[in-house]
């Protein structure tokens, strides 16, 4: 009963026909530019001695990540939906990042002091 | 005010059974197997779940026997290996994770938020049958020859060097594992969805939180222990190398994906207890639990702390050692929240009205022996400290004290505490908290000399010891017996009691949570009428007020 | 005696004579170690008795018969700040503690004596760099730092000494150290306590802690003739690892003198330093870091040497300092008796590299 | 609260609203229903994410590891089956999405065509999933089952792929990790495909409901429900894809 946005279910929020229109081009879009982007040498960026950044993989995931959003947003109605599905959906991305970050910080600072 | 927190027992002479209640409600055995009454289910549950405390118990009754000489006498020491495997994968996946949860929490819950059942009653039936289907599993392996792996499937012994059941068990997990996914999912979304008018999140009464932080732990952390015995599995059956180094793979991987399930599933283990003790403990105080927005806030601080501290398994490992350092500084964190719930239970029997029924005997117990318990935790967590008392019996000790002295013990307080909502009739007071007792010395008896083992050195999941281990060891397989019988003691009277014991009434302990407020065993539908909550939690005077009206309109 | 139940005997006379509820301290870092112990136990002991109190106390003042009637009280900010702040500091204090002894405890000192250790289901096996060779037994000297360099070859263990507090994984495919300095000679436990299969609690020892005389009487009665260094470089013939290494100018691979401690820069950009998991590493699998210049056509050795025959090339490679070279530069005939057979162990080595696949004359470039 | 009383308004609570057909009983109103069906849903894709969040753990790792290895076992990937199906599932959520509006619209018709576009679309994946399953078959790259490092030993063996990057052959030791690329791949792509077949069985089922005019009558939860699913599984496949084929292409 409580955190109800609603009295009935005519009052969900319904995305116009266009809007996914324009996302599916969107994603279209960047799938493209993804397999364009990869057949490019970004280069690389040195940040420190031993650490360094290579720009591909990092222009893919972000790629992919904006792909993800729009999805999100979207096509999975959070845009439209209750904080309580935002919040969901934020809970999920941090301890899947914590997961995958805590572990390869660990990996990484092994070698620490080693280069 | 004054009137107000007197407890007042009800007659039980003239108290009868309700006719119509969720037990009574269908026969056969079809109704209660196809049933989407999450107090039904519950009770399935907790059938299951004593079978299975009674095997684990039963294999932790070799174990000590085998303890009880230096040389492994009683058995090899590859059968002993299987044993305290059997015994560990038993107690965690079977027992203690689904116990108070999946039982107390399934029968409660709906109840405590003012619902008529949880959001999703048949993915909550669902949830029994995986835990069956697991169950199953679990016993074909025992039966074909058990599993040596330790519960914590360590690779590259598990996937490389073993030739028992792996597979089965690593399944068997798996699929207990979803059913575990499956609870905790219907817990968040009832308590989100399905609380009743007037029941906001600070009327909550603490059982639910506690409930709550562990579903999320539930949720988020067991599929990626699916994950990993999925790739064990694989990693067994077509010699894939992730985790096995001679291929290329990282042993340490799987200590890492595994620990971040095992981590937060031993809070799994341990939150709902804290909310049973919450409960009990204003109950018989007769109390407000004291700083009621502090121990609802520490449930959810050890979920979401809970989850970034799990490398403090593998400080010896070979981690890094920076990582060490994080890690442990997150584990002195989360140790916090759980002194905070100690005292502010202890304050809240504060100018309380106490008296001494079994399930606040247990839930002292529990109070005292988890900090213990907890304590120890933090000399694991501490980096320096844990080097010398890992692998040893101070972490045997460690986790018995929290998980058995803990959570066991607040299993039973609960299971006392709602019996007489659950049946309809008392138990039998003296007998329990004769029982109470007996667990409490028998259990100190056998886990306390094993902190001094393992200071000594005593490493664990050892068929075989140094000799001059032994005196602590027969002190600690002595104290197993004594143990062993405060816990076949309930079981006992607790059957008795369905057929002779007195009968309870609506409210017999005079508690003030929504469950209590309807009749004993409750509907099906939990409540004639959805009710609106107009009061606080844990609020005595309008329990009071309550009776009064009652007495009035009766008069 | 012996005829009464042997639980019972051992029960009455082992408990009688044993009765020992705290190992011994044997080491440097032990008192350290459990000076946090017991600062830890007593502030357990301050806060469970804390909790004891309140409950008992509480419990009597308040019980029903004393105390019918129960006051309602909401909370207080002053009271949930205290037990939240006080413990915190106390935690927190172990935690610093406790990281200082840990990165002391896994911070080998530079000049530590190192013995290498292997385990496997279910034994261990320590190689002295004098080419000692221990099963399940550990002798060292009191006074004198030792680094352990341990390593697994199949399964988890875990290397522990209860009487020394340290305790170190092996690992299969990784390296890791501990190091301890034993301070009173005697006889102490040697436990593998990681479990590792059916006899994990077979695979125990001992460890002989020796001083320092009694120690180099000890290492030349079991001396196996040759050091590990010296198994090194026969291997490193053997495997013609030589072929590769040597100091021609057209050797295929990087001239490995003085690598050991060297800043090594990598094809992808990275420097590393090579140390004895890098050097491990770098046998085993080679490709996974290529050293830059070179092309990754070293073959690996996955399999064909046991890991004590890499810890015998490292050993060896270890102990190829810059010494080699001038000496293999003065044309390799002097070989000087140098009884910790160091530097002077390799110089066959020197000539077995450079001789093979060239005319010794070139070895003067 | 006596016992006459509860009975009696128990049987009472079930008449008190008219509910529609489709209203389980526990629920006080349809809008709760939908809203907790919802938020299960959501917290089920949480268990996938952290499911799926172990794999690309382990893929972090192996990938930092045996960067070489993967680059090129990547290479064998087929960059035109992989852009084509990442546009398939692409459009396929597109059709999903569409679907949803239809329920939402209660158009019985336009449902049942975007669902059937979907379900067809889905097959079209897995089918070009299959074929290139097939290929790695075809050249054992199977691991575990069927494995060769022949390609990246000697890459010139592999024409066509050689034809287009010139991969340098990979150290033994270095092509032996292959494998674990190749495990990789199959672990996360069958766990996505897995997914996918699981998804295609409930759309067809779904369908047929949709047939009756289960969802077209107001109550499309499942369809939404459903949605969330399928979404979900295409977000994984927009990750697999950079990552399994998109490893240094130039
Ligand atoms: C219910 C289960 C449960 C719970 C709740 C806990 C709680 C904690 N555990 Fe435990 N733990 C296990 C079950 C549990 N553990 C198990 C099963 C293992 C072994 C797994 C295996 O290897 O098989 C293990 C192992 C384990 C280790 C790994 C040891 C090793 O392998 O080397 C560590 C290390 O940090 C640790 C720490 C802690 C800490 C800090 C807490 C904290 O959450 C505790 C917090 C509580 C308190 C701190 C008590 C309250 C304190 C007071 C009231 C007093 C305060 C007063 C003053 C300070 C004055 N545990
Ligand atoms: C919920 C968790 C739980 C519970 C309740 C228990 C309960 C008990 N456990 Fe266990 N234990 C674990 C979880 C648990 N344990 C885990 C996770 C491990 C690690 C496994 C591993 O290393 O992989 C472990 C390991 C473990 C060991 C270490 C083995 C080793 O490392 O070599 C020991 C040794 O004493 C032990 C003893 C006991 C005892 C005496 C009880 C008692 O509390 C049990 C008392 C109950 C009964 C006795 C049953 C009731 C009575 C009967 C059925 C009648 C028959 C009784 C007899 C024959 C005596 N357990
Ligand atoms: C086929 C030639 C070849 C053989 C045989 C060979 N190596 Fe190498 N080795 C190389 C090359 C080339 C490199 C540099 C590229 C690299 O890092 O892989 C190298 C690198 C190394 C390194 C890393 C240090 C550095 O300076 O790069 C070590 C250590 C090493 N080899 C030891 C050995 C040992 C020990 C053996 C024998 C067991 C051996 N090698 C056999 C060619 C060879
Ligand atoms: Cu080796 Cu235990
Ligand atoms: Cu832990």
């Amino acid at each position: 009963m409580n955190e109800h946005h609603g009295q009935n279910d005519q009052e969900h929020h319904i995305v116009s026909p266009f809007i996914y229109l324009a996302i599916l081009l969107c994603l279209l879009a960047a799938t493209g530019l993804t397999v364009w982007a990869s057949y490019i040498d970004l280069g690389e960026w040195h940040i420190a001695r031993g650490v360094t950044l290579f720009w591909n993989p990092v222009v893919a995931l972000a790629i992919a990540c904006t792909k993800m959003i729009l999805v999100v947003l979207f096509f999975m109605h959070v845009k439209y939906s209750p904080k309580l599905t935002k919040l969901t959906v934020i809970s999920g991305v941090f301890i899947f990042l914590g997961l995958i970050s805590m572990t390869l910080a660990d990996y990484m600072s092994r070698a620490w002091g080693r280069w | 005010m004054s009137a107000a927190t007197i407890v007042s027992l009800p007659d039980q002479a003239t108290a009868r059974i309700p006719k119509m209640n969720f037990l009574s409600k269908e026969n056969g055995l079809l109704s209660w197997l196809l049933t989407g009454d999450h107090k039904r289910i519950a009770t399935l549950y907790l059938i299951s779940i004593t079978f299975f405390f009674f095997i684990g118990g039963a294999l932790a009754g070799l174990i000590r026997l085998e303890l009880l000489t230096p040389q492994s006498d009683l058995m090899a020491a590859d059968t002993y290996n299987k044993v305290f495997s059997m015994h560990g994968l038993i107690m965690v996946f079977f027992f203690l994770v689904p116990s108070v949860p999946a039982t107390i929490g399934n029968f409660v819950i709906p109840m405590m938020v003012g619902a008529k059942d949880l959001a999703l009653p048949k993915i909550n039936l669902l949830s029994w049958y995986l835990y069956i289907v697991a169950g199953g599993m679990m016993l074909y392996t025992m039966a074909t020859g058990g599993v040596d792996t330790g519960w914590t499937f360590t690779t590259p012994l598990s996937t490389h060097y073993l030739n028992s059941n792996v597979i089965s068990a690593g399944l068997a997990v798996f699929v207990a594992g979803f059913s575990s996914i499956f609870t905790g999912l219907n817990f968040i979304v009832t308590i989100h969805k399905m609380r009743c008018p007037g029941m906001t999140w600070f009327r909550l009464p603490l059982f639910v939180w506690s409930n709550y932080a562990a579903s999320i732990l539930m949720v988020l952390g067991t599929p990626v222990l699916a994950i990993t015995l999925v790739l064990v599995v694989l990693e067994r059956t077509v010699h894939i190398g992730v985790f096995d180094p001679a291929m290329g793979g990282d042993p340490l991987l799987f200590q890492h994906l595994f620990w971040f399930y095992s981590h937060p599933a031993v809070y799994i283990m341990i939150l709902p207890g804290m909310g049973v003790i919450s409960e009990v403990v204003s109950t018989f105080s007769r109390k407000r639990v004291f700083g009621y927005t502090a121990v609802a806030f520490s449930s959810v601080a050890i979920a979401v702390f809970g989850f970034f501290v799990w490398a403090h398994h593998m400080f010896i490992m070979g981690i890094s050692n920076y990582a060490a350092l994080v890690f442990s500084l997150l584990t002195m964190l989360v140790a916090v929240p759980s002194a905070i719930k100690i005292f502010n239970w202890a304050f809240t029997l504060y100018n309380g009205s106490i008296t001494f029924e079994t399930p606040m005997l247990y839930a002292f117990g529990f109070m005292g022996l988890f900090t213990i318990g907890g304590m120890t935790g933090v000399f694991l967590g501490a980096t320096g400290t844990d080097i010398h008392l890992t692998e040893t019996y101070f972490i045997v000790a460690h986790f018995h004290f929290v998980m058995v002295g803990g959570m066991l013990m607040a299993f039973l307080s609960g299971v006392h505490f709602w019996w007489p909502k659950w049946t309809g009739r008392m138990y039998p007071e003296k007998i329990s908290q004769l029982a109470a007792l007996i667990t409490f010395i028998g259990f100190n008896f056998t886990f306390f000399p094993q902190f001094i083992l393992g200071t000594l050195g005593m490493p664990r999941r050892y068929a075989a010891y140094p000799p001059e281990f032994q005196a602590l060891n027969v002190f600690s397989s002595a104290g197993a017996t004594i143990l062993g019988v405060g816990y076949l003691l309930p079981i006992l009277y607790l059957t008795w009691s369905l057929k002779y014991g007195e009968i309870a009434g609506e409210n017999p302990w005079q508690a003030t949570g929504l469950e209590w407020q309807t009749q004993s065993p409750p509907l099906t539908e939990n409540f004639p009428e959805i009710p609106i909550m107009d009061h606080e939690a844990y609020d005595y005077e309008w329990l009071a007020r309550q009776q009064q009206k009652e007495v009035a309109s009766v008069g | 005696m012996s005829h009464i139940s042997p639980v019972l005997w051992q029960f009455l006379v082992k408990w009688l004579t044993n009765f020992a509820l705290f190992p011994p301290e044997a080491s440097k870092i032990a008192p350290q170690a459990d000076a946090l112990y017991f600062f830890m136990v007593l502030v357990s002991l301050v806060g469970l008795t804390i909790v004891v109190l309140l409950i008992v106390g509480f419990s009597i003042l308040y019980s029903k018969k004393r105390h019918p009637e129960a006051v309602q009280i909401e909370g207080s900010t002053l009271l949930e700040a205290t037990w939240t702040i006080i413990p915190l500091g106390l935690f927190l204090i172990m935690f610093v503690w406790g990281a200082l002894l840990y990165f002391r405890i896994y911070t080998p000192p530079a000049n530590a004596m190192n013995i290498y250790v292997v385990g496997k289901q279910w034994m261990w096996k320590a190689e002295h760099p004098g080419g000692q060779h221990e099963i399940d037994s550990l002798h060292v000297p009191t006074g004198r730092a030792v680094q352990l360099t341990i390593i697994s070859q199949d399964v988890f263990h875990s290397f522990s000494i209860p009487a020394f507090r340290v305790k170190r994984e092996a690992i299969p495919g990784r390296y890791t150290t501990v190091w301890f300095e034993a301070t009173t000679p005697g006889t102490y436990h040697l436990f593998c306590t990681q479990y590792c299969g059916t006899n994990h609690s077979q695979m125990i020892g001992d460890v002989v802690v020796m001083t320092p005389d009694d120690f180099r009487k000890w290492l030349q009665g079991s001396t196996s003739g040759h050091s590990l260094a010296q198994d090194g470089e026969r291997l490193f013939a053997s495997l013609s690892c030589n072929a590769c290494h040597n100091t021609r100018p057209d050797a295929r691979g990087p001239n490995l003198v003085g690598v050991y401690g060297s800043h090594l820069a990598l094809a992808n950009g990275q420097t590393v330093t090579v140390d004895d998991a890098y050097l491990r590493q770098a046998i085993l699998n080679p490709s996974q870091n290529i050293t830059q210049g070179y092309a990754p056509i070293m073959p690996t050795y996955q399999g064909q040497i046991s890991e004590e025959g890499v810890f015998a090339l490292v050993e060896y490679l270890k102990n190829l300092d810059s010494d080699y070279r001038i000496q293999q530069t003065l044309n390799t005939t002097v070989l000087p008796a140098d009884s910790e057979g160091k530097a002077g162990g390799q110089t066959p080595a020197a000539a077995k590299a450079g001789g093979q696949g060239r005319g010794p004359g070139e070895v003067q470039q | 609260m006596s016992d006459s009383t509860a009975t009696a308004n128990g049987t009472l609570a079930e008449a008190h609203h008219e509910h529609p057909p489709y209203q389980r009983h526990h629920f006080e109103t349809v809008s709760q229903q939908f809203d907790a069906t919802n938020f299960a849903m959501w917290l089920f894709l949480l268990t996938e994410v952290m499911f799926f969040g172990g794999l690309f753990t382990a893929y972090l790792i192996m990938r930092n590891w045996y960067y070489p290895a993967f680059v090129e076992g990547s290479h064998q990937l087929s960059i035109f089956w992989g852009t084509a199906n990442t546009t398939v599932l692409i459009l396929s959520s597109f059709t999903m999405a569409m679907g949803v509006w239809s329920a939402q619209m209660k158009r019985k018709g336009m449902l049942l065509f975007f669902l059937g576009l979907t379900f067809v679309l889905g097959l079209v994946f897995l089918g070009i999933k299959s074929i290139e399953w097939h290929e790695k078959w075809e050249k054992s790259h199977v691991p575990g089952l069927r494995y060769s490092g022949q390609s990246f030993l000697n890459p010139a063996s592999d024409p066509e792929v050689y034809a287009e990057y010139h991969d340098k052959p990979l150290a033994p030791d270095m092509a032996s990790k292959t494998e674990q690329y190749f495990f990789l791949y199959f672990a996360m792509t069958g766990m996505h495909a897995l997914h996918m077949v699981i998804g295609i069985g409930i759309l067809g089922f779904m369908i047929i409901r949709a047939k009756a005019g289960a969802y077209t009558s107001g109550h499309y939860t499942f369809v939404e429900n459903f949605g969330l699913y399928w979404h979900f599984v295409d977000i994984i496949w927009i990750f697999l894809f950079p990552l399994l084929y998109l490893i240094s292409r130039y």
